[in-house]
């Protein structure tokens, strides 16, 4: 395990305190250490967005902390939910009074702790609604789109999200916009190597080498097929063809197309990746409104890369369009 | 000699917690045969963290386990934290106020436990978990209370079902968590939730029949 | 070779088409494929600013393309330099008449190909001056300064020449500028894994497990030493004790600290680099007036860091401040 | 018998074309065992692409020369595009407007590309390059023109000598470029600039002996 660590079991412990003090003019610390908070949360007459979620996906959670994006988040151990409590806290630090949008992912402990801190912060009057997050198209069939996970399209969700509560809009009109946002976005990952937690020191999955899983989880959860590694190309071709039957994608259709790395896969092969599904797209008819390219949610060391597809329409591209300012995300308005 | 006076917290919950701690690296080495090897990590997180709470004070029954369900939810995130938290909170109210606890008034708690367990988790007896220990424990102790078993005779069939229980998800294949990932090879390795409910219904239930009067 | 790629040796060629694609409103491709260009270069009254290099780096080089950074960019194959022709013909294309600072690393393919790309424009009347980026400490001694590599101090480079160059001033201010810079900045870099160049197919360069090289090289190229893997506090220690003195760093010194991934390094671990860092930085009287943390200057998909410190002034507080807008680094104005 | 009709271009570049691309992976197996492989593949896509620029048309020799060191120049990167590049260019203007090309004149090719490729390149005989190649080619050049040897005794002599300088850097440890990187370990290995600067010279050599007239 070739990692620059310290004590395997405090990784998101020094962590936290690397990034708080890495972005002073975006982040500010909580009284709960597993708490961050936006520097200017909560904002006054602006709904509050919070997330939270198991470590090691970075950018993700933490860093899409700022402005027009995330109040505060609650941050777990690697792979596993934030506890109630740090939920509860992050929906204290980042209600104004105006209530709190949480948008999470959809695994079975962030569904329990924020089910239970949702109850919490209900006691103190703070009123809390949530979207949660189910992009990933290989984790269950369309039937069941309620069991399936949250991946990379949570970023959309939070981009769509944290815009929509800049504009000074109700709970109510934020939960919507987050929740058209994720209802229209649809993920699939490709796993090429697997990644080892810290604290337990061994890869507790394997991927061979020369092969690779279509439909792998942000954790290693199983994926649809394991097959031999193909072509940069022909995992474009694979990856498309789960996501656009699945909403459907129309040819007029305008999107934003979201490629993210694992974690060690080169940034560069992202864009080979993103070459072709950009072509595949425009021979279908649709249209790529906004492309991200990067490492916008990964899994630890794990190479592959995850590509997301969110059909638009204006209200989600004015939202897409707004400036944003986050470690993860920053954008000029319409740039 | 068939109820337990509340004021055995103190015994009954420092029981629990050594049960967790001696067998914290059995636990993760359990659970790293199909899971990710934290699972002894994360319940001696929380279960030394509600020791050090304790101190040296005495505590009710009631109390204690709602403390130590609360130090869970506080503290260990994951699935772990609120299904035990929650487990332990459902068994501290239920037996809030009492001055001693009956039989009846144990299998209230268990029975609370259970549904609230449940109602958080959705998972179900075959799925591999927790619940394949606790499920036939409490439907064994309502069979005992049935047949007018006393009390720590009841325990005894709650701690003997728990273990045929937890000895069931040998066989099982997972379908929930992170062991699902392996499927057909998840067979054949105890569940890791499983063994350390068995152990926590195990420990509970010895402290309370020594604390019987 | 886990890898996301079509023919090993188009892996250039495949990542520029998408990496135009990905960035409409930032990068314009330019007669010759092996240069891209700010989408408004040359921009009228501007001294343009120009890099290149070999590719397997990103962000670097094309990802500094944009605003207030870098003009036009020479692309060369996987770790290695651009043909002179593209250096030439990306001088072309930043050109606005108020002559190009190129600003490069050193290295022996660049400055050959600098070298003579130079020659052919002058022929068209185009000045061009270089700064060439010499920050990797562990390279050679300080002696032989001009022998040193540059590694990831080349971002502060470009941000300040960058900037420098949008305020309007002439050649030889932003060439003063960047020169200013790297004078003032020093890096090292920490290698824990090697990596392969896809048409090689095979790593060229060992690091055992359990090992970790410290003062390698952006493409491999050796270190001061081999040892055991250590703590990503003594890692920070070797480090800091590397670059300080080499200055030297002072108490009282304001200073930029980059902490750069390598490519496969969890973004997770450079913060608790990072963390350790600051701390020494903090306990020898240097104060950080901006950190920037994440993966600025890679090599594929090698594990491990760099560390990069810069001494600022007035002059260059204000540049580094300065909006831009790129791939690489986006940031708004004073955040 | 002792001049090269500066017509002959076409045959003498095609001679230099076909020996890098026979020897492609010859030249990335040398350059894999202290470098990183590519060698030969850089040359062959540099020497390739300028075979198909000449087509079927004649060229002189200075003309052909200079394409060949354009295109390198032009479409290989790294070192060896600016540095072969620089030599071919450096050879091909030294016998500009000829109509042809002496042993005097081919001696000037040499020094004059010898002169460009060290200024460029900044390597010295010993650094384990092609200039181990190079430098004692010329010397053994001059040596045979001052001993009045005919124009292809004189190519000979080069062409023996540049085979000993290629062979030199076998014990040599490299100082420049990637296989600086191992130190001690890059001895034992043939340089791959330098066996590349051998194959040129003696393809080069080869095919002006045939065309002398
Ligand atoms: N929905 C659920 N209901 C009950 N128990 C569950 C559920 N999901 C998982 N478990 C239990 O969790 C155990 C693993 O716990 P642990 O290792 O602490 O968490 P993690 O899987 O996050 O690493 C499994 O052995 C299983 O018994
Ligand atoms: N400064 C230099 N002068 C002359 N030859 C050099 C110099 N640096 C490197 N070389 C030659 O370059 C050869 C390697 O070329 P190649 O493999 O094509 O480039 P790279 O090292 O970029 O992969 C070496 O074998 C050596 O002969
Ligand atoms: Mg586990
Ligand atoms: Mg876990
Ligand atoms: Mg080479
Ligand atoms: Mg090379």
């Amino acid at each position: 395990m070739q990692r620059i660590i310290n004590d395997p079991t405090l990784v998101v412990e020094d962590m936290l305190k690397g990034f708080v003090k890495g972005h002073p003019d975006l982040i500010a610390p909580t009284d709960d250490p597993r708490v961050l908070k936006y520097k200017h949360a909560p904002v006054t007459g602006k709904v509050g967005i919070v997330t939270g979620g198991g470590s090691g996906h970075k950018p993700a959670f933490v860093g899409y902390i700022g402005r027009n994006m995330v109040d505060a988040v609650a941050v777990g151990e690697i792979f596993s939910s934030p506890s109630a409590q740090a939920f509860y806290n992050a929906f204290k630090a980042a209600d104004s009074g105006n209530g709190v949008a949480c948008l999470y992912g959809n695994y079975a402990g962030d569904n329990m702790n924020v089910k239970l801190a949702r109850k919490m912060a209900e006691k103190d009057g703070i009123r809390v609604e949530t979207v949660v997050a189910n992009d990933d198209v290989p984790s269950a069939p369309s039937s069941e789109r309620n069991k399936r996970r949250g991946v990379a399209g949570e970023v959309l969700m939070w981009k769509v999200g944290g815009a929509k509560a800049a504009t000074g809009a109700s709970l109510d009109e934020v939960i919507s916009a987050a929740q058209k946002a994720i209802d229209n976005t649809r993920s699939v990952g490709v796993g090429l190597t697997p990644c080892t937690i810290p604290a337990v020191g061994k890869p507790n999955f394997t991927i061979e080498p020369g092969k690779m899983e279509m439909g792998i989880g942000h954790h290693g959860e199983p994926g649809v097929q394991v097959t031999d590694l193909k072509s940069a190309n022909e995992i474009a071709e694979a990856m498309v063809s789960l996501i656009l039957p699945d909403l459907p994608f129309e040819s007029g259709d305008e999107t934003v197309v979201l490629v993210s790395g694992l974690g060690a896969t080169p940034v560069m092969e992202l864009y080979i990746l993103f070459n072709r599904v950009a072509e595949l797209l425009d021979a279908k008819g649709i249209s790529i409104y906004r492309p991200y390219v990067g490492n916008y949610f990964t899994s630890l060391e794990m190479m592959g890369a995850t590509v997301t597809v969110m059909r638009l329409d204006d209200e989600l591209k004015t939202l897409i369009d707004m400036e944003a300012d986050s470690m993860g995300l920053t954008q000029f308005a319409g740039s | 000699m068939d109820t337990l006076s509340a004021n055995t917290g103190r015994q009954i919950l420092l029981a629990v917690v050594s049960a967790i701690q001696e067998n914290a690296a059995y636990l993760s080495e359990l659970d790293g045969a199909t899971g990710d090897g934290d699972h002894g990590v994360n319940m001696n997180k929380g279960f030394t963290s509600f020791r050090n709470k304790l101190g040296d004070a005495p505590v009710t029954v009631s109390d204690g386990l709602s403390t130590l369900g609360s130090t869970l939810l506080t503290e260990i995130g994951g699935a772990m934290g609120p299904l035990y938290g929650t487990l332990f909170m459902a068994m501290g109210s239920a037996c809030e106020n009492e001055s001693s606890i009956t039989r009846e008034i144990f299998a209230d708690m268990l029975t609370n436990a259970l549904n609230e367990v449940q109602d958080l988790g959705g998972a179900a007896v075959g799925d591999k978990t927790l619940l394949d220990t606790l499920v036939p424990a409490l439907e064994a102790y309502k069979a005992a209370l049935a047949n007018d078993l006393s009390f720590a005779d009841a325990l005894r069939q709650m701690t003997a079902a728990a273990e045929a229980g937890k000895e069931s998800t040998r066989e099982m294949v997972a379908k929930l968590g992170r062991a699902s990932r392996l499927g057909e090879r998840s067979r054949g390795h105890l569940d890791a939730g499983a063994t350390s409910c068995y152990l926590i219904l195990n420990a509970l239930a010895t402290a309370m029949i020594a604390e019987l009067s």
